[in-house]
């Protein structure tokens, strides 16, 4: 009960839970739960785009998708690392994600058929993840929220190139311009569903926010991208899928229409156009990798034991 | 200069198409750290081949710049050895060409560190730095498979079985290499051969590998003539840049 | 046994790719189209050149059109790649013939059937060595009907692969002389 | 005529990359009568998307031809089921997407001899002896492998479950498929569904094969929106004509 | 005794041995040999070209060239059935062939990196093979004189569509051109050495020759190609890579210059460009599909016995 009261004293002061500390079990499942979700979400992030390493249209792009996709790996890796600091490890983790009873970001069940799904990903899904994420840089939970401290800078720098490429597409051939439109008006939908349900029917925020691992409703941060994004689709030349969207002065806030929530639940059920082929592809590379994973214990096993001898 | 122009897509073509297999890897590797790992590699390479490409369109003076070289040349064009082109049919052959070409490829850069022509020493410089760790990497990995499990001992020398045919090319050498390395621009691949066998035996030795005994030797990439799996490829590499013609982007 | 089937068609094909343009085109009488129907009647099957158009039935029409010869040919099936052989040889031979200005018009529509095969058509399959398509009998029950050995006139022949090296044929073998022939489908 | 343009690149589109996926099995089958089978059925949808590209191009009226369309078009605009452009796995994959696929073509062309347009009808007439071997030899393959072995009807219902959701939109009707089919022009796909479903049940039934229950409806390729394997097919279908622009062949 | 003499009586009477006929061991040996190794070399050049079907540049010469090597399927499957009938199965020798221990013509091991390619095999390839052909439709065993009458006729036509597109691609833009001239430059040694090694190497030929299996030298039959050819280069306009090549009003004949033997033998001896990937290929097919022949002959066996009870 000691313990329970410096947790809640801690939280409350905005100080930092750290891995040593006593924490509530919930606090800890819940923490697991989101950092594994976001682990999830980086590695399986590597799919849609990495559908373009091969065919990138210039070195330059194909040098600069290359390490972005090299990028969220590193952050599957760091996130993974912040979640074993709770008493998990990663291959559990993964043995989820692969049984599918892990989640990971339903934004990349949707396929990427041309280049500019590259540039409309950076812009806006790394635009909507870095307004999920900035607020989890203050997370009471201290290797959590200074993981998102470098990542958010990693992914700030993504946007922008995901918003140069559209740019560039933008003000191209007329060709150019209509795969830029085709890609906006495909991503932003389901950019605005990253946030989540509307807060009405969001059942677990309330203790996260209380925990302090959650510090905005869904429904605020998702006005907060709206806000972010209308001004820049202006400046790309492009236009937002949505004929509802307009300045609303009395608020300082664009007002949008109604989210098809319908759409969002199937893909999160799994049916989304991708679902099955992101964890298909995901472990189809770790069954085929099992026996490099088996070499390198059976190397390490062997070389310990000689050392030892 | 048309023999530098020449040289230089020798490098760079090589350096361009084993960043290309490599990040075909991608989300494909048996753990993350290996992701991020062959990611490494092909981002080295790529920014390899970037300077050797463009240098060798500059010295060409027809207009020809880095992707222009990359995405619209056919495949009879690309200088490179048919080493890096070969698919990735597992983890262990993956491995295995980079084994191969990184020993090749280390020597060479450090001979190439003071090339005459002062983009090629510029990228050797930077280079050897990079492929000293992709032939760490590599030799790591081979010392793993090599001495780790049955199964992955025997993937790992039918690897080697299947790439040794294609490890000749790399040394050989012709009149333009030759002249060249005269001119203290290029440096002759047969030179670097010596310390390759000392290097491959000395990994395949620790990691209970046979060296393989094949006496077919692959050749005809540096005259543009590659292997049947080349143009997929290219194909897959070209598509969209050649689809938009005079497009940038 | 003529031991030359080389590129035997190359030249004239050249030839009329070199034909110089047209005058104005007079108008055609019964006789010369008569004549181009013989012409371009015997132009042989590209890959079983004991048959000719006529006798598969592939050619369909011979007229007149505005001054212009036109051929009408059904493919025995869509993706036959044999149709533009037989284009080409029908405007050289008839090019040859006195026809420069051919127009050779594929149509789909009646589908070809072995039907139209004439009954020479099907001897010469027989003595090719192809078993010819069966007739149907004009009734409504359709009887399974033996396919008979080319070599040794034997029914008792089973099929060992439903297509053979052309989609318009089958491979068998006969169970008595073991030899192995293609049937031409009925189709 | 516009629709009928739409129209005529929806058939033409799924016979096309059919005959792409099967063409890329020659010298792949399992034994030498699949081989000579699949190429044949290949040969077949090509010989069918020709001349409904060609008309589709002619009453479009931009100087477009078959080849224009097959090898110029970018992957947004190729009207294709997503059924059609699925990789074969293995040959249990090759001969699901067989049965599902013939089993709709063959009603649906059966429908179509009768279409207001010449060409469209002169193809469905020639089509359908031929999808209705199409038909005949998905469903003898279904049901050797479906009551074969063991690892045969694993793999034949998995390859089953795979491509069932894939099913769903070769039946979708929209507005432009039932005003030409007002017309005369088309078939609605919808009025063909309870033939599939009958003798699809019917082969499922003999083989021991158990109707998949996916609820999960894939869809979009009728707008041009394709799974992420359509742009490596295109890319390798369409590198050798883009790279030579304005040749012929 | 009376046996062996009805069969040199048929032979030499320019008759036809028929498969049920009594014949030497040795002559249906070699028989066996020629036969399978003829069918190996048709599904073997299936891949060469095959190389070329998804990426064949126009609809018209993707048709063909599906067409072409359906053909030689066909042409495969109706060899097989032709040395069935000398009492061995398929499967052996299809087991004989992935193990290495019967050959194919070496002439497919070598790349089809262009399309040009495709065009250089159809008219020297198969020009070759004809040459090498048509003689055996004459010859004294039945089914094969018989199978080879149609083939030859079938490869006639092939050859007549390699013409036409190297006619096409040496008449259209500088590139096509040059890659025409190039497949030209790489198929014509290789051609020449189809016709097997020079008369005074070559081992087998004569005990061939009496039985009326082979009916020319392999000289003979290479110079009869050679005459064929050089008019058919002329007309294509592209050059044939032999600067010794002229003609020799006194013999009739065109005189060509030597034939690099050493090439020949190494390609023989399993070291050619492609002899490792095209077995390979077969073999991976043939393992890859064992489960389905496996299932075909289950469920025959199910039915027959089904049939049977």
């Amino acid at each position: 009960a000691a313990l329970a009261e410096r947790f809640e004293r801690t939280v409350a002061a905005e100080e930092r839970i750290e891995p040593r500390d006593w924490m509530p079990e919930a606090y800890r499942k819940t923490l697991i739960r989101q950092i594994a979700q976001h682990a999830h979400s980086e590695i399986i992030g590597m799919q849609p785009e990495g559908n373009w390493i091969t065919r990138a249209p210039s070195l330059r792009r194909k040098a600069i998708l290359l390490a972005k996709v090299q990028d969220e790996a590193g952050h599957g890796l760091y996130l993974y690392s912040a979640a074993e600091t709770l008493g998990v490890d990663r291959a559990e983790l993964l043995d989820l994600l692969h049984a599918g009873r892990q989640k990971y970001s339903s934004i990349f069940n949707y396929p990427t058929p041309t280049w500019a799904d590259v540039g409309a990903i950076g812009w806006l899904v790394d635009g909507a993840a870095i307004v999920n994420q900035v607020p989890i840089t203050r997370c009471s939970y201290g290797p959590y929220a200074r993981a998102m401290v470098r990542i958010c800078k990693e992914e700030s720098f993504h946007q922008r190139q995901g918003f140069e490429i559209l740019h560039h597409l933008s003000s191209g051939t007329p060709e150019q311009h209509a795969m830029a439109q085709d890609a906006v008006d495909r991503w932003w939908w389901p950019s605005l569903m990253m946030f989540g349900p509307p807060d009405d029917a969001s059942p677990n925020s309330a203790r996260s926010m209380a925990w302090k691992i959650k510090r905005f409703s869904n429904d605020e941060l998702r006005q907060r991208f709206v806000d972010m994004a209308v001004p820049q689709a202006e400046a790309l030349g492009l236009t937002l899928p949505d004929p509802e969207l307009r300045w609303d002065a009395e608020s300082g806030h664009y007002r949008f229409g109604a989210i098809d929530w319908t759409e969002f639940h199937e893909v999160l059920r799994g049916n989304g156009p991708c679902n099955a082929l992101r964890v298909e592809h995901r472990v189809r590379a770790h069954e085929e990798g099992a026996w490099v994973r088996e070499a390198a214990d059976a190397y390490a096993a062997k070389h310990a034991a000689r050392a030892g001898a | 200069t048309a023999a530098t122009v020449q040289y230089l897509l020798r490098l760079g073509d090589d350096a361009l198409v084993l960043a290309q297999r490599l990040g075909a890897q991608l989300t494909r590797a048996p753990q993350l750290e290996e992701d991020v790992a062959l990611a490494n590699i092909a981002l080295d390479l790529l920014g390899q081949a970037r300077p050797l490409l463009a240098r060798a369109g500059e010295l060409e003076g027809r207009g020809r710049d880095e992707d222009a070289l990359a995405f619209l040349r056919e495949e009879r064009d690309f200088l490179n050895c048919q080493l890096v082109e070969q698919p990735d049919v597992d983890f262990a052959g993956t491995i295995a060409r980079q084994l191969l070409f990184s020993c090749y490829q280390l020597p060479l850069l450090q001979a190439l560190t003071t090339s005459a022509d002062e983009v090629l020493a510029g990228v050797a410089g930077k280079g050897v730095k990079e492929v000293a760790y992709h032939r760490d990497h590599a030799v790591q990995w081979t010392l793993r498979l090599g001495d780790g499990t049955e199964e992955s001992s025997r993937r790992m020398q039918a690897a080697l079985d299947r790439l040794w045919p294609f490890a000749a090319e790399l040394f050989e050498s012709d009149d333009l290499v030759r002249s060249l390395a005269v001119r203290g621009v290029a440096v002759d691949p047969a030179s670097v051969r010596p310390r390759w066998d000392a290097d491959v035996d000395a990994v395949l030795a620790e990691a209970g590998l046979a060296r393989p005994s094949s006496v077919r030797v692959a050749t005809g990439g540096r005259r543009g003539l590659h292997t049947e799996c080349f143009g997929y490829l290219l194909a897959e590499m070209q598509h969209l840049a050649r689809s938009h013609p005079g497009a940038t982007w | 046994m003529n031991e030359q089937p080389v590129l035997a068609e190359t030249g004239t094909v050249l030839a009329a790719e070199q034909a110089p343009p047209s005058p104005g085109p007079p108008p055609m009488s019964p006789a010369d189209l008569k004549l181009a129907r013989i012409v371009a009647g015997q132009v042989p099957d590209p890959e079983v050149p004991v048959l000719t158009i006529a006798d598969l039935g592939v050619l369909r029409d011979v007229d007149d059109h505005d001054g212009h010869l036109r051929v009408t040919i059904t493919p025995t099936y869509s993706g036959c790649p044999a149709v533009e052989a037989i284009r080409d040889d029908l405007i050289s031979r008839l090019s040859a013939a006195g026809f420069p200005h051919v127009e050779v018009v594929t149509t789909l529509s009646p589908a070809w059937t072995t039907e139209w095969m004439s009954e020479e058509g099907r001897r010469k399959l027989a003595e090719y060595g192809i078993a010819p398509p069966l007739r149907r009998a004009g009734g409504t029950v359709s009887l399974v009907l033996t396919v008979r050995c080319p070599q040794c006139g034997s029914a008792r022949t089973r099929e060992l692969s439903r297509f053979g090296s052309t989609a318009c044929k089958s491979l068998r073998v006969c169970d008595d002389c073991r030899e192995p022939f293609d049937h031409f489908k009925d189709h």
